[in-house]
């Protein structure tokens, strides 16, 4: 069976009586019928051609592919939480509630913000709601001319994407040789129609921006607020707050960061945290404890709020996970998660500089992740980033992002996480030595990679030529 | 250190190949007064100790004979669902962005995008938005890209209460207008205006309706088009194994259609994760929101998947991206694909059934008590909408106590709802006996008070 | 990491005090410190190493390799069930026990026997329970003399094991050229120094016993007992129940016949069922009910009982999914299952015929499974079943039984049961006619196979002269 | 027809490729009066009806903290323990007879073997038997072999009683003798007789004994060897951890160390299924039995794993072959070793100690209560004896309505015992709290008694 679709066989149904008029009736559904163990057989199978972090290495840059611990999925999903309706009164869900007001108590913590609403369902809607206050912000204090937001080139994709989407108008900011922000670009383009900027620190360039805090003192003098992107928070954690740092507002990726699963590509929580200018405007529902019970607030509690971004509260069996996460390693655990992550990140880079490797800020110290350039190789070897990355996935090692951010050429950003072993990141690097002899002696065997795998090299441009999306 | 691997020895070796002291220094490029903050969070607990506390919370939640709805519903989810979906290799794997190491996760997508385009009889799928709500948001914006300078979206007040909240909130971010049409009072049925809609994009046609009541699509379907409106369907994908999908509403069908897919094998879990999904025509593909995957060879001609059309992305397009969509709901499409899978054609449309027939049931026998009444008496799918003679609230907490979760008092989606009026939802899990004592219960509650 | 002892990492223990006195307190413990992902990772990657029911066809004669539904692991391992101590009083374990009770009388009428006893802990203890019952039984009536067990053939390897375990002298029986049983030899074995007979039926040749009932009688007027081997059972479930056959005693494989899982390798459950005569003898402790609640009996409740065969009261959670199995079945489900089980394999054994090859028992139905002996192509080719096994692997099926029973010269003992679909079946027909071509042109393929799995052919010389068994 | 998968065309094409008109017709070789018997049993629930039917059961069961052992205890099982344990792959294997295709079931058993060649100190360990009892009976069956002519066992009273109950029943079958070795009614120890012991082929040591006490292992190996007796180590894994292994004791360490494997992360399960396991010295090899996984190497000479000596099982040597045992404990071999992995060396000894320590301090806090003695002082495990003023069945079942199981009534494993002897029992799962609870507890049930 190559597709679940090839189950071919017919059951007879028993529908019994609809009350349903005949023009709306549906003629037939045209699904398979296969048998419970056709599926489950088809789908183990499947989920036997991914690389993943239970199978393998994946020291994929700005996903922060740690491990998820299993006993948080075990515990988020007790029936107890998982078979709770959404319309439940609070009444009967108080278990649930006070865990929620404890993780947003605990995420303020984390963050050195003031209020956390635990409601986005991902990294890209916590920027959305994020941007979305600072908007209501500046339309409270009567400044509607602040349309616009300040956003480094090397900033992750949704930043721009979430600020259109909240209706700004983006303005990119080049970023210095040492990878810190150039601050009379910035001087240039701050002024009265800009609303805020979007900063991750340490910034996708993988380096910390040491000199956040005079970036703060000028957008704030400027008028304007500082957004933190939460999706490099592991660098940082428990170490430095980004309240303090001088964001007045964030999100956290609580599926980097705090180990819930990515599931394939989802789902996440985006939880954003907030200094107490933009306490009013946070979405809609938090958590609220009404001096007698924990309930979900409503638009009434909080009227400037940006509104309700979903139907109920957000993910919560990921935040559910998250917080199991937390209270596993409490304060001294989570710092201890930073300081092995830029061990990790740190000691890669080390060892391939060493073997001739270029890497895009050797004069600084890495964060939890640090970019590679192979420019070098594709210039006298036609080898690109894209080759060496199909390459490591045969040697069982799932590829870095590449090509962002996207004005290095020809990268790689490398994050190893705190959870690998030395022997892993060992082993790593004797692959990338191999990979590199190979880009020097026989660099067809890159261009041609992977070989060990179920699919050799996807055809992408073919993808796109046939759109072939549905069977 | 829970979860990190290395011993003193390692730490101290990795240290000195990299000419440090100890692990502070990792950190000497930051000033140091912003590392001095403190964390004022507890002590870590092991496995055993969060055990036995969350087993405490969890069990603080009263297992409910679940009659409530309102866009999330209690079915039953196969004991393999999960078991497949919580695999490490589908769990903990990233965005399938490495065709070659993600054919699992790539293929089951392929797999739900087909699952969704035969139940909607649309062209395309995408793999998955957060949830109905967001969907909808998304294809609002979609339509206004469709349609250059247009401003607005004609929304029916149908729609549930609770998403068109979502659609204010996050459409006015842009300064779209959402006009209502209103329903009939007296029917529960979208009225359909007459009045210049040139500046709008599209009408948002939800099947069923916030009384769960099933409208006549074919007639607004056509409306719309005679205004030259693109449409928007909003739809329940379970209701659509036995209902005419969208794709074959009116005289071409809809032009996108979205919906909440929690019903497809996803936990309620208090309200997420779920997952929205968003099928359109292929013309539109170009403005579709999210991923979206597509069948090709690899290097030897075999079958393969990947991800396909990442122009449209915000991690290509930055500002311009169709969305600024980036991690979706992976793991529930995989549940849903497998929950499509594992019930089938047959499975699916019999659940749909029963549901239906429990809810059809109940509304008849709730008519018939005293007092209450069941304001229109339209086809239904599996929800419906009754008035008490006092408080929903009064009787949802009454009935609490009894063990049973007996609707959602519409108030508590929208504040300018009849205190009176409760909905009411069936599943196929519901036994003739719960509704026995649903009655029982209303019946006794309907005395007492 | 290629095992899991070449994690190296130290960590420094928190013993506190022990009031241990020094001479027996241990100095060293020589065990790995792996981290919680290095573990995971290693044994989901090792779990990827295996062939399974889940993964792949797994034709295994007399194994029963059926689909082992999910919802039977998932209702044995609520906590309700999992956590209660085996010293729990019965008070506190009444749903348990209900359930338990329930599954006793069910596998009474299933198999047409007066009781039950579910603490065997597989087939084989099943086995040695039964045969001690026949024990008892002439040991009470004073005819101590009744030393041999008869055994045909073609049984089972731990038929005579057990007997041999509880204290008796084996005899074999040949089997006739049909299949059926020597009536002749037989009678030449049965006196009174026979205490019973072992036998399963269908026979472990894959054909009914037709003169069953004559057997029957004989072994009776005889003085003996009959003993059913139940690990058959599959292929006539709900439909002929040993009981009426004639049998005095059975066990039952739970985990073949009502889809527990193998585990690779176990655990098992073999419950014995008793006639009448051999009701005082069953093992305890059984689940009663005494009026008042459901409690587990004890010696006292049955003084001639043969014992207790365990600390506790059995493989309880392997009892617990059997029992989802039935109930989930019914009646009509359970006859169902025979009736596909045996499609199955005679759809298959017609199919291989066509091709070719050579069943054991060409002119008789196939019962659930049925055999193939390849001695023609080990004469021609030198191509054994072994070697047909191996080169199956490589097409991801899982061999059949091969040299069992070990009567019939190079054999394969085919059983896909009733859980394959007939696209399944097509498949291996295609594949075993490809097979034969290769054999026929081509054999070293077949000698030299499995080519596509993680290992090529296993030395298994080697491995017994070198004797590495730990490490 | 559930787990079928054939439909109505299929089921035709293959009866008619059969030349069968129907499926009774598969049957007709089997006489008719046979097949006449009619199946009463329920018709069959679907997978919701079973589940909610199953979890009212399930809850029946009150959730207990739990001071009960007896050689089955309630520590915590990690998370990921079962996670891997349970997927398909392992879960629905057999026995790994096909070495090629099932190199992850080998190498595991290949692991646990050596693990518990490392907790024991012995040179090879099978890969289980059923539980401990069991693979006791197997030892002495083993000892027998390896001392031919021998017809005797001599065992400890400080092995449990209800183990005991086992080996006679086992062991009378083939007409061998158990002789019995007293317990010192002052301290709870093995007395050491003298006599002539040339009838028995071994000595049974159980380290800890059936009070929970740890005897002097090295006097009873020697005062064995001594006798010229074969020695049969009967231990605790967990113990072990702390404990000097069987491999040690005396002058050269017992020849065959067993014991039952639950404690290394199986569910209670009341009962079962749990783990035997049997260790002994390489020169006993060929007397070992139950299943054995070597490593070696495939055509390639890569290493690879199998199963070895097969020459000793059923399937080969049937009556003479070392047991009749076939399916083991595979799945829970699967769950030992992963928990073994995962709690490592130090996990392993920490929870080893923690519950030492708190049976030591619930030990020395019962000793003050008035009227309970603890008879006797020497070191225990995780496990004591606690004599009350009247019956520990009434303390058990006062108990059990303040959510506590508070131990073994002696009596309930062996009916001689002393009717107001109680088996208390502690694990890591215990809090101070939890003791604290207990104690209160008792001081409540002696105060109203
Ligand atoms: C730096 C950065 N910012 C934002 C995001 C967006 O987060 P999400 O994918 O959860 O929407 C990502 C995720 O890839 C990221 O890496
Ligand atoms: C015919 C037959 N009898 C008995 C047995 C023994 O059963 P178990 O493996 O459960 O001990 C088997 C199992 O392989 C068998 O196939």
């Amino acid at each position: 069976m190559e597709s679940i679709f090839d189950c071919h066989h017919q059951r007879p149904e028993e529908l019994g009586a609809l009350e349903i008029p005949g023009n709306l009736l549906r003629r037939e559904l045209p699904l398979p019928n296969p048998s419970e163990l056709e599926v489950l057989r088809h789908y183990t199978r499947l989920s036997q051609r991914n690389f993943s972090i239970d199978t393998h290495f994946y020291p994929l840059g700005s996903c922060t592919m740690k491990y998820n611990p299993r006993i948080a999925h075990q515990l988020a999903t007790l029936p107890g939480f998982a078979r709770i309706h959404p319309a439940c009164p609070a009444a009967a869900q108080q278990g649930l509630l006070h865990i929620l007001a404890e993780l947003q108590e605990d995420l303020a913590e984390l963050t050195g913000m003031t209020g956390v609403s635990l409601s986005p369902a991902a990294g890209a809607q916590g920027e959305l709601a994020g941007v979305a206050m600072i908007r209501a912000y500046h339309r409270q204090r009567g400044e509607t001319q602040r349309q616009r937001i300040l956003i480094p080139q090397a900033a992750h994709g949704t930043n721009p994407a979430s600020a259109r989407m909240a209706g700004f108008v983006v303005t990119e900011l080049p970023n210095g040789p040492d990878g810190d922000l150039d601050l009379d670009a910035l001087d240039r383009a701050l002024g009265n129609d800009v609303a805020g900027i979007m900063l991750t620190n340490p910034s996708t360039l993988g380096v910390f921006e040491r000199q956040i805090q005079e970036i703060a003192r000028r957008v704030h003098e400027s008028g304007a607020l500082l957004y933190y992107d939460g999706a490099n928070l592991n660098a940082i954690l428990g170490r430095v707050k980004p309240g303090l740092m001088g964001f007045d507002v964030m999100h956290l990726n609580l599926h980097k960061t705090l180990a819930t699963p990515h599931g394939g590509g989802g789902p996440g929580a985006g939880a954003v945290a907030v200094g107490p200018s933009l306490l009013p405007f946070l979405p809609v529902p938090r958590v609220i404890h009404d001096g007698q019970q924990y309930r979900w607030e409503t638009h009434r509690d909080r009227p400037h709020s940006i509104g309700s971004l979903s139907a109920y509260g957000g993910n919560i069996g990921v935040l559910l996970r998250a917080h199991v996460y937390l209270r596993r390693l409490g304060a001294e655990g989570l710092r201890q998660v930073s300081a092995y992550a830029a061990l990790n990140a740190n000691y890669l880079m080390a060892g391939l500089q060493a073997q001739g490797y270029r890497v895009a800020f050797p004069q600084r110290r890495a964060s939890h992740e640090f970019i590679v350039s192979v420019a070098d190789l594709q210039q006298a070897k036609g080898v690109r980033a894209l080759d060496i990355a199909k390459r490591l996935l045969d040697f069982g090692i799932h590829a870095p992002t590449i090509y962002f951010p996207q004005l290095i050429p020809e990268c790689l950003l490398i994050e190893p996480t705190e959870s690998e072993s030395k022997a892993t990141l060992d082993r790593f690097l004797t692959v990338m030595a191999q990979l590199r002899r190979e880009a020097l002696e026989d660099p067809e065997i890159l261009r041609s990679a992977p070989h060990n795998l179920p699919v050799g090299r996807v055809d992408e441009t073919l993808a796109a030529r046939r759109l072939q999306v549905a069977q | 250190m829970p979860y990190i691997p290395h011993d003193a020895e390692e730490t101290a070796a990795m240290l000195s190949a990299l000419g440090l002291g100890d692990l502070e220094e990792l950190f000497s490029e930051i000033p140091a007064e912003l590392q001095a903050s403190t964390l004022d969070l507890p002590t870590g607990l092991n496995e055993a100790q969060l055990r036995r506390q969350w087993e405490a919370s969890a069990r603080q939640q009263p297992d409910l004979l679940c009659f409530a709805g309102g866009g999330a519903y209690a079915h039953h989810i196969p004991a393999i669902v999960w078991e497949i979906a919580a695999r490490g290799e589908f769990y903990s794997a990233y965005t399938p962005y490495q065709a070659e190491a993600s054919q699992g996760t790539l293929q089951l997508l392929y797999e739900f995008q087909s699952f969704l385009t035969r139940l909607t009889a649309m062209e395309v799928s995408n793999a998955s938005l957060y949830d109905g709500a967001s969907s909808l948001v998304e294809a609002c914006l979609m339509a206004l890209r469709l349609r250059p300078g247009t401003s607005e979206i004609l929304v029916s007040e149908g729609l549930w209460p609770h998403w068109q909240k979502v659609l204010t909130s996050l459409l006015s971010l842009q300064g779209i207008t959402l006009r209502m049409l209103p329903l009939d009072p007296e029917t529960g049925y979208t009225r359909l205006p007459s009045g210049d809609f040139s500046a709008a994009a599209a009408l948002i046609i939800p099947q069923v309706n916030r009384y769960g009541l099933l409208e006549d699509v074919d007639q607004q379907s056509r409306w719309a088009e005679a205004q030259g409106l693109l449409q928007i369907a909003v739809v329940q994908p379970l209701a659509l194994t036995l209902l005419r999908p969208p794709g074959e509403w009116g005289n071409g069908g809809v032009d996108i259609a979205i919906g909440e897919g929690q019903a497809l094998g996803v936990p309620l879990s208090a309200g997420g994760p779920y997952l929205g999904f968003l099928t359109t025509r292929k013309t539109h593909i170009r403005q579709l929101p999210g991923r979206l995957v597509a069948k090709t060879v690899d290097s030897q001609g075999q079958t393969a998947y990947c991800l396909t059309l990442q122009a449209r992305e915000q991690h290509i397009r930055r500002a311009t991206a169709t969305s600024n969509i980036c991690t979706n709901q992976g793991l529930l499409v995989t549940a849903a694909c497998i929950y499509m899978a594992v019930l089938g054609a047959k499975g699916l449309r019999e659940a749909a059934a029963r549901s239906h027939q429990r809810a059809v049931a109940l509304r008849r026998r709730i008519q018939e008590l005293p007092g209450v009444r069941v304001p229109f008496a339209g086809a239904i799918f599996q929800e419906f909408r009754v008035e008490l003679p006092v408080s929903a609230v009064a009787f949802r907490d009454y009935a609490l106590g009894r063990g049973i979760l007996a609707g959602i008092p519409e108030q508590e989606l929208d504040p300018n709802a009849d205190p009176r009026s409760l909905l009411v939802a069936c599943t196929e899990l519901l036994e003739e006996t719960d509704l026995a004592q649903y009655l029982q219960t209303l019946r006794e509650f309907l005395q007492e008070s």
